[in-house]
């Protein structure tokens, strides 16, 4: 089976945001998300995940590298100040490359 | 004596402190929230209905002001005195105007096991008291621009969980009434201050994790932590008195202004002023103020209602 | 006057219209639909007990040819009339045959409150029902072929969690009976009620997030909707005057033919027959006829059964 | 007749062995157990409020030393008879030394249903059960090097979920003492026996699936798991007979010596004897000698403490 | 220390049809696996997992490139037509290459 | 924007060493880490996370190749004889390369 590279965009972030940059990566062109509930310690300290408050979230979005290069400005300037996030991409190989 | 579920705070400070792997999941801590704020609201529906609307009305108006005067009081003493950035100084003053369902919880606790009568519709100033001083720390730290979107904001604080509970109960209590609501009173009623027990025991393990980042922000947060819930506390009893609230719903209003938001306030805040500290709000209002109130605060608020109706009644 | 547990569901709906963050953990959902599968088992295994098997097994027998017939009637209709493919066709139709658990509780609280005698073995025959009309489902889609794997259809049945929890809930209650059962009725008895007002607060969520789906499929998901349970209460109360149950009994047994699955046949055509669109037989099931089943049909099937009951002794 | 209890139990098995979709979501099990665990303190703590001092602490003592000797006795037989490496040796015995909760809790159940009087401040001779047969178990594994970070090790066993939540339960009802524990009586005490049947139907699932396993390790670990537990209740009924205590308090004392843990032990030894096989000894521990307790022993040690007490008598 | 190349296949689908798909996995030559739950949106609409019929689960498996294609080929072919999925695969070094 | 590549280093492994693994990953010089609960299967058997003993962790952290190599080089001395672990690791783009 032949497959394509597409681009995969990892999002860490607080999960008090997560309905606002899922809903900033749909508008931005990706077709589609996955969300997992995560944990962890950076920058902004300790997230253990006890409570809403303290909790991240784990964002992924396969895309076409351009709409992975809009996402990833787009959440900089919008979120990085002021929000415990951290991003990172990848490429992968998928078999429908038009789906993404 | 101490009541037993404030022992379980107690322990919940302890193993967080021994750094015990004891932990409620988030889900079971969501579950036990949802519940309280549920059964609150229900006994709150059941007593508005009995109320005349005529007396709601000026209680929850007095409220809603007192509301939206409490942050105006906090911000300039958390700029001048604290010389907190203007949008962290918004978003504790928001914090201190608005109320904490988890202390209030605590002193129904109080009250009842006492046996002392309070206005018990109290749930409705709970939730009127809620909301005005989200608005004013939200101006506080953006001023009255014309591109704020008012209309997320209130969604934010309306659809919010906490709010979303409290309202739908009391919509619920109200409406099925005393004898309506029966039937679920073993689950939601009976089982209050187990399931407190087991809130006020993860309130614990969440304060311990704070008091370890007071450290950081230093002194001025563990005063200004002590000394605006007393202030309040101050401000609620005279507003108690003006009302002709009873003793007992005297000491419910001081302690309502006296308590400190963490979980509303803080959502709404994080949205809408992004660049206020969340950890600096929460260092203060769950490491300090959470601890201060359901420890120290509710019987002195008490003995400080007592004293008022006395002084008054003389 | 509205049950309060109705009212839940009605403030899941309208907190879920709003958009709020209001959610039930799913592994709290977990934990409710848990305890309500385990009751209702519970109960009626304890009634199980007191019956002759010469009067349970015509009764079962009685159903379970109802629950055979029901999506052959169903499925021509959403052949012909709904225009769907054949997959989609014998999946809905299979849900309608089927009954759904959380309706059936919410009838128990129903006749309950107002204190109307049914059969009390009834679980046995909601347990019953809900398998027929599975299989039924899955030969319609795919069928009568050799290769069917009819064993792994079989496990995927009886040991889906809704099943297997109401099975083990009849046969606890059946061998411990009413005293036996006693040290644990706290629990799963004087709960019952409160904890089901948990879960229709969060099936109201999930009718409220299906009601934007119906959009997309058009009227006549909703006229199936409400016009299949119609014509299955009326088979429903037939079946019940023919094996003599009480006016109670009668009610219910409408109900359960009424009812659609949104648990176990969901589940099992996923499975057995994934070229159907589970959103397609969710929105009927959930956006539909579950809200119509719960709000309007169950006091529509008892005044139904109490007029076929006087007709009857007429 | 089985007490209702037990019954799920079996049912969990069942559900497991027919390989059951049927799961508690891992958070409902840890709520579940913390209920657990805290209701035993509670219940504990009060009891021990009313002791005189000089009655526990020889108790105290007495079982402190016999769960320092059963591993001794467990362990040459692991290494000889069972050709066990060291490590897997040491943690094995160090289960078996150790007690089980679970186990406790349903004997708490059955003694009570027969209203059989026990010293009721067993629960905290539980507690001092579980420790010592961790230490021992760490140095069999490991011998008595300089550079073993004791501090550590009593880290992990205090700070553990088990013994912390059953330390905190004995101290909030020792300090808050009966009535003080009244308000909080309707979760923590009138839901256990249905919170328990939650519990068992979970260990059920987990014991379904350590049979499979063990088939693995042959039948000595079968021999072991059921030979072990019989040794120590003998151990057990001697010890309480010393103690002077009731018959229930020495059925309680057996069956205390004859459980093996399956919680407190296994996180210590995972982490301070790392190169033991956790599979193996959680296959002995729930795989064979929880279930046999739970089925047999129980009633058993019970006939072995009437039976003692008459031979006493005699 | 030296480190070979293996390909890591990310499964994202229903929770619905877990069993079989590790079932399915395993048969096919993957020595091991990884699930965690998710939820999401995508071309089969939004998955919110509040209930067991709307959850997501993603599984990753650590094998050959030839398993990996093999895995895929099976997924696409099985499931891709009634099912919610989402399949990407890359490469990733692992420190003992004949665990996988 | 220009972004920069780092090491992305998972680690799959028992519940119960959770904080150990995460407090050696912060020494050996990681500047923050991400955890999701997981289950699965591999060399030792079916983890199907149904209660503590049984439940995975998957750990992921964003570092420097050296330490990236430094933290699974630990790893594999001290946790892989005796506990469930996988361990792999490729490259992703970050956009801020310092925070790393
Ligand atoms: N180096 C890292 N590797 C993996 N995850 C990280 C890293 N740094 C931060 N994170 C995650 O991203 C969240 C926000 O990071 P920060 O903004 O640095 O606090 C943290 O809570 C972690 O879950
Ligand atoms: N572009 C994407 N990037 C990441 N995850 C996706 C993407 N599209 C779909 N998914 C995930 O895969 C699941 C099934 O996808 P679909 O079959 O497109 O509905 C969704 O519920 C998402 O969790
Ligand atoms: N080939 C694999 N691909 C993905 N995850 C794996 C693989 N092998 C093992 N795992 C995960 O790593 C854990 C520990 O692996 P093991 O030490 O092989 O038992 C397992 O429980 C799985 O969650
Ligand atoms: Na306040
Ligand atoms: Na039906
Ligand atoms: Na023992």
């Amino acid at each position: 089976m032949n497959s394509k590279t597409r681009t995969l965009l990892t999002i860490i972030t607080e999960t008090s945001i997560e309905q606002f940059v899922c809903r900033d990566i749909e508008h931005l062109g990706a077709r589609g998300y996955t969300v997992t509930d995560a944990r962890g310690k950076g920058g902004h300290g300790l997230r253990q995940a006890g409570w809403d408050a303290d909790s991240n979230i784990r964002i992924e979005t396969i895309c076409s590298p351009e709409v992975a290069e809009k996402i990833s400005s787009h959440l900089f300037a919008k979120y990085f100040d002021n929000y415990a996030m951290v991003v990172y991409s990848h490429d992968v190989n998928v078999m429908r490359d038009k789906k993404f | 004596m101490l009541d037993p579920i404030i022992m379980f705070f107690l322990f919940g400070i302890f193993a967080g402190v021994v750094k015990s792997e004891l932990r409620l999941p988030s889900q079971v801590y969501d579950f036990v929230s949802m519940v309280l704020l549920l059964a609150i609201g229900l006994k709150g529906g059941i007593e508005v209905a009995k109320q005349p609307l005529g007396q709601l009305v000026p209680q929850a108006g007095a409220v809603f002001i007192m509301g939206l005067l409490l942050p105006l009081v906090a911000f300039p003493i958390l700029r001048s005195w604290g010389r907190f950035s203007r949008a962290d100084a918004a978003s504790i003053a928001a914090h201190y105007g608005s109320v904490s369902v988890g202390t209030f919880a605590v002193a129904v606790a109080y009250l009842t096991t006492r046996g002392i009568y309070y206005e018990e519709h109290m749930p409705l100033l709970l939730v009127v008291l809620e909301v005005p001083a989200i608005i004013v720390g939200i101006i506080l730290a953006r001023g009255l621009s014309k591109d704020m979107q008012w209309g997320s904001v209130a969604h934010e604080v309306f659809a919010g969980k906490g709010v979303m509970l409290l309202l739908g109960g009391v919509a619920i209590g109200w409406a099925a009434g005393p004898e309506g609501v029966q039937s679920i009173k073993p689950f939601f009623f009976d089982l209050f201050k187990g399931i407190l027990a087991l809130f006020l025991l993860e309130m614990g393990l969440i304060t311990a994790a704070k008091l370890g980042i007071l450290k950081k922000y230093g002194i001025f947060i563990v005063v200004f932590g002590i000394a605006m819930p007393l202030f309040s506390s101050l401000v609620g009893t005279g507003v108690a008195l003006l009302l002709g609230l009873s003793v007992g719903g005297t000491a419910m209003l001081a302690l309502l202004a006296a308590s400190a938001s963490y979980i509303a306030v803080p959502a709404a805040m994080r949205i809408s002023v992004p660049n206020a500290n969340p950890t600096l709000s929460l260092a203060a209002s769950l490491g300090v103020t959470f601890p201060f109130n359901v420890l120290l605060g509710i019987p002195l608020y008490y003995e400080m209602a007592v004293a008022a109706h006395r002084m008054m009644g003389a």
